[in-house]
């Protein structure tokens, strides 16, 4: 078993899940966190004063347990339907996985 | 009425004299009279109960008005707890909360223990040069209190009623400014003293027919005598205790967005609701031309003001910004309590849109100046209160030169006066319990730490 | 009338003969005559008109009080919406907005059908000892139902409002006991019956002029007939439904806050500021000493409930706890209702402060006693209501003994039967169709099992 | 009278003849004379002083209703504000409550500036068969305009205020249905030409005295011309506009709940309220019988409305919608706001309770036609204003068949018009400007990019 | 070291939370996660329609570090005590932890 | 590539994150938890009863994806900035992360 750990943005969420399902995915888990880049700047304007704050990049992460062999085409499913082309579509990172239970067996 | 007419035409047409006479007797001459005198009697009586059902119909419209406009007021601190916790942090909810809840109970509880009777202290209307009285403690009903003879427009109930919902008003306007960081039991302190004492002896000066008040002073409904006043105990706050932790942060300006954006506009509205009846309540009566003036000019002054706001921080920044939107509003609505009475809808209408203008200008100028007010209160209260009074000697029915000097006169007096009083009161507290809250308890938030628990805490989280 | 004294003074001083004598024509004096029953005959008109007139602005001015009061209880069930489901956790907050927005309509509906004729069942006032009576289904026009003459205040209109929007109250105080593991179902049906049935036929005891008012109780604007009949149901409610889960776990109290402060204040405040109209309508009429004075008390007993009930709690817990703040001023409120109109202001600022003691301390008590009610409708309706009533007895224009009496007979009577009903009708519905959810509902929060969807959905994440 | 009938009797009995004779001087006839004289004069003199007494009471009672129904109807805009963004996604909440604050202050500013003027332009009541006519810019005060000469009942300043909070009003429904995705500046150009032009033209029609007035049309308080004028504006943005992104995704209806049942109930409820003013204040005094019978039926109709849409949508969904029973209320008030003065209260019921059904198969078939309405603005105002404009054609004093026809006269006219001007202001500024903002914008929610923050940014996280 | 992360019902933790403490365990970090698996349908219902979302059954990960050898007992345990016997009780998975540092040592 | 992760307090995040900016760290990811220790014991007071609750102080966690011969650093630096010197502070964990692909790439 291998780890994915996929942070993207929410707004390509509908459409990853969608691609998941189609490659067969059946199930996986996901949160929300804020990427932090100290490039960007500008996060908004209040009451006339610029928030300036490297916090605020929301992100999701999606989290899914998968045999190893299957993860390659998992990556690649989610490269190509989490991308805009754009700077911040996100990383993939995996990290292994010892053992799996299944709760209540 | 003609009977008569026939009957003094005959007479005069007959010289008096004709031959089928009518002689009278004495019993028929006495009833006669008699009976002019009994519809004169009736005539008297029926003026009277008239006069009577109309006078007491009168007191009962305009007791009533007065009634409404108290409860219109109240509202106004649900609107002030509402906006003020808004534009606060999630972490600092109850604290503003709980502030602007027992505030109305203080208020009302202490102006019927002293506030009242410093406010009104029976100075000499139109002679008094007096800046200091005390009428006694408590609310004891004078003689015909509860009758149309009180003052012919609402009992002694009433009027206290409607003078003690506003008194709380200006502690409120202080919690706004000093929010998010001052030490609970300090800011009680400073409510009670500043609501009991400073707030009735500055407003005796002009209600209660004090030096102001024979000096020409105009102030219709508070802009200085409750706005400004507040104000000043908000700016001597934010002084006092400084900056909360990360607004100045490394020479920028770090703006701290509120938590709640709907509750804010609920603030909004039921403040703007509340100035129906703080604006058309001090016309202390029902006085159709006069209230419908009154709340007329104070809804334009608002429009205008929150249309002039917003433009105003487009211009500067580019962005809708609805807490600027929302500050117009009540700058408008603040700028137009002093005048409200006198002013033609135009009139209000120019002074809520340069209330609008100066409030977003006194917002960015404040910030600059390093003084963090998380609501904008000063800027609100004071800066558009004073615009306000102002402006009484500016436009409408009263402008004109000595008008402005009596205007700037009660200006200087009431306001260097309430902040030199919420100055000392801060300064003291400071220096003896402490007015801030530590660091610990600032970035973790007040809620936790005073009242045991956060506002939301089972919101997200099942 | 000096022209008629100088018609007197000549016949008098003339012996009632001169030279130059006026001889009358019979027409002369046909037409004298004439002219004085002409006049009388106007003054008779016009004692007729002015007195209409005066009536006429008088029946308005007491009408208008009257719907306006109906505006401001109607804002209550907001008030109770607001408060409750703030108190409550978020997982089951659709499911008590939902409670508190249908039962202001099942009132208005069932008190049109059945209440209005079992609360006003046309006793005869001061005679009558009965129980029950029933005037029959519907709210038929009476005859001059819409004119001064139904009762010389306000129109029937009006009068079935102002009571139709009592009426559904005392169901919304046993929504918040009964909160977070109720049976939607269950409860609506016991809404049903309670506010059709139970409530007025009660009510009739003393305000349709039954056996209880014969008898000299004294329930101004119902501490006991509306708050302490909700009481009793949110206590019968409490028992037969048991503690949520969680609450006493382990034998400990567990306390369970609710999700948003902010919500808890704005009803509070808005059900003070229903109490305006609620107490001050139940003067019926706009006279303007009662009203006044009733709405002054009213406020002030708020107030100092609110102070002390935070002072007790923080005597006894060390942090100022903002839900018994609510607590406390809302206790003020129902302890004043039974005597709003006999007290002093210093009267009502005695029994608010107790009220704002006894709430915290039946709070904890009740939780002692392991029955779970998560917003304290017990304390502040049950407890309260009886305080209020028997002070009545203690304070004011009407205390004395027999008074005491009168109000323990009432107090013992009515929640009693209050208790008995309530109890028979959530037991017949937990025998039958259940009225507790099951335990994963209860986890996972009402809301999405009878609503489809959670009360904030789309809050956090986007 | 007694003595002028002693008076009588004597002169009968004696054939106008004894032997003790009075003569009469010429001084004292005159003065007997003077004397009735004067007694008349002085009972003129109270004749028009009791009048006028009586009449300034009578002026100062529906001057004050129609204030107080102007401050309720101000409140329909937090209610509007609130509901809508309730209903809309936490994303989308300042948008929302950004519009619904300043539609209010525009809707004041552009009624002042020609909206009044184009409403009431004058035409002669009765017999004109005008279209449009215009009275000229701003609101100079007629002669007389501050007393009751104006129109007898209040000011002309009460007249604007209470005829310009209504004007805002379909300006704030249109926001409900295009809200989430309409471009703000667009959306604030639209509702500037909405409310200053469209509104008032179709307005005069009616209630300025033009053709439909003449042709026996009804609408007493709005069904038609506030409510469904503002529907149809909804109509023809949310077709312009087309549905949220996701709405109907994949051939399937997708709900999107909006984030805050809590904001969605206040909001209701504040609108309930508001009604109280918007069909009690439309009697246009504070008559007693009408306005009683008004404010009753209004909440009569709103209780069967909220039951019925409650259990209509249970039987279809097997649960209990709460948005639908806010949706089935706003139906029951907006169908009875054409024929409130006209219908019994079982009129009332039957037709809110039709409203109730009404609207809950209208937001069903809206879904199906693929149109996107996230509050349910259609349903409720459009297709309920329909409905309540025909109904009184069907029910109430005034049904019967020429009646009937009048009342659809009425709703082709007004509802072809605003469609058309609605669909024409949208599509100019579709081709010109834009009115949708883009697809990252309205994925994010527009918040972030037009007002600069998020509504709750501090809300969850410390 | 190694790291257990249990996927858990939300109802499920006070019972896995005593479970843990009498065992032992004196630390551990929970966060709340949506679990998406493709066969749950029906969420819910919002004006007559049915909305039909796979992702939105919410669940808690607990996150817990334990010596390598107590693991087979924590995961033991875990999975007794979050068990209710229907399906969608979760999962329970290890990954290695190459180090640890105590913060402020 | 090592993931580290670090439990930290949410007070200490601000001076976490410039602390980290300075060292050169241009990403990371943050989300909030709950730490459950059950030596932690009173957590408020509501209506005259103590909260007991083992759960609810909140932390924050950073995961940040560094090279291997970083990691000594980063450790170094939040262990630095994140610490109060008092209990509570937090740890910081490491784990083998075994692969990284930019989404879209
Ligand atoms: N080294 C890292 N460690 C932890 N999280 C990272 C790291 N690099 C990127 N991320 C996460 O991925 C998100 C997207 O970053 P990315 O797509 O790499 O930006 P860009 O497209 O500008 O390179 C970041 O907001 C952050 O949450
Ligand atoms: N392969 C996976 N990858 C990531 N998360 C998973 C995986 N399988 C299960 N989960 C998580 O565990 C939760 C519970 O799933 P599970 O108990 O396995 O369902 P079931 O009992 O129907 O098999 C899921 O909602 C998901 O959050
Ligand atoms: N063994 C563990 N497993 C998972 N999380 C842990 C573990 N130990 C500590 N934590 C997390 O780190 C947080 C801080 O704990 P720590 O700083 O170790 O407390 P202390 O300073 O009292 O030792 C805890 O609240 C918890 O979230």
């Amino acid at each position: 078993m291998i780890g994915i750990k996929a942070v993207i943005r929410i707004t390509k969420f509908d459409e990853v899940k969608d691609a998941l399902k189609e490659i067969g995915i059946e199930y996986f888990t996901y949160y929300d966190v804020r990427g932090v880049s100290f490039q960007a700047e500008q996060k908004g304007i209040y009451r006339g004063n610029s928030i300036i704050d490297s916090t605020s990049a929301q992100k999701r992460v999606l989290d899914i347990m998968v045999p190893e062999i299957e993860a390659p085409d998992v990556i690649a499913c989610i490269s190509k339907s989490a991308s805009t082309g754009t700077a911040g579509d996100g990383k993939i990172y995996t990290y292994p996985i010892t053992s799996v239970v299944r709760i209540g067996s | 009425m003609d009977t008569l007419a026939v009957f003094q035409d005959s007479l005069a047409a007959q010289g008096y004299l004709t031959e089928e006479t009518v002689t009278l007797t004495r019993t028929m001459v006495d009833s006669l009279m008699a009976s002019n005198k009994t519809i004169a009697a009736d005539l008297q009586a029926l003026k009277l109960s008239a006069g009577q059902g109309t006078q007491d119909n009168q007191f009962k419209i305009d007791n009533l008005w007065m009634l409404v406009a108290s409860a219109l007021v109240f509202i106004m601190h649900l609107g002030f707890a509402t906006l003020e916790s808004g534009l606060s942090r999630a972490k600092n909810t109850i604290n503003i909360l709980f502030k602007n809840t027992v505030i109305p109970c203080i208020g009302l509880l202490t102006f019927a223990l002293m506030g009242y009777g410093l406010m009104f202290p029976g100075f000499v209307a139109g002679t008094s040069m007096e800046f200091f009285g005390f009428a006694g403690f408590g609310i004891p009903l004078p003689e015909n209190g509860e009758t149309a003879a009180y003052n012919g427009k609402f009992t002694f109930w009433t009027d206290f009623l409607f003078q003690a919902m506003f008194a709380a008003t200006c502690a409120t306007i202080v919690s706004g400014a000093v929010a998010e960081r001052v030490k609970l039991t300090a800011f009680l302190v400073f409510s009670f003293v500043y609501v009991m004492l400073v707030y009735p002896i500055i407003g005796s000066w002009k209600w209660g027919f004090g030096w102001l008040h024979t000096l020409g002073f105009y102030d219709f409904a508070g802009s200085t005598l409750v706005h400004s006043v507040g104000g000043c105990g908000a700016l001597a706050g934010a002084l006092l205790l400084g900056p909360r932790l990360g607004k100045f942060y490394k020479g920028r300006i770090n703006p701290i967005p509120g938590h709640n954006v709907t509750s804010a506009v609920i603030g909004t509205f039921l403040l703007w609701l509340g100035w129906f009846g703080f604006n058309g309540g001090s016309v202390l009566s029902a006085d159709p031309a006069l209230v419908s003036k009154v709340i007329l000019v104070t809804c334009l002054a608002a429009a205008a003001g929150g249309m002039s706001a917003t433009l105003t921080i487009f211009t500067l920044s580019k962005n809708y910004d609805i807490s600027m939107t929302l500050n117009g509003i009540l700058s408008g609505l603040v700028a137009i309590t002093a005048g409200a009475d006198q002013m033609s809808p135009l009139d209000s209408i120019v002074i809520g849109t340069v209330g609008g203008v100066l409030v977003v200008v006194s917002v960015l100028v404040i910030d600059k100046m390093r003084i963090d007010d998380p609501v904008g209160a000063i800027s609100v209260h004071l800066v558009n209160g004073i615009w306000g009074t102002l402006a009484v000697g500016l436009f409408g029915s009263l402008s004109g030169l000595p008008q402005l000097g009596a205007q700037l006169t009660g200006i200087v007096a009431c306001n260097t006066t309430a902040f030199a009083a919420a100055f000392s009161i801060f300064f003291i507290l400071k220096k003896s319990m402490g007015i801030r809250v530590d660091e610990e308890e600032e970035i973790n938030g007040l809620d936790t730490y005073e009242h045991g628990i956060e506002a939301y805490p089972n919101f997200s989280l099942k």
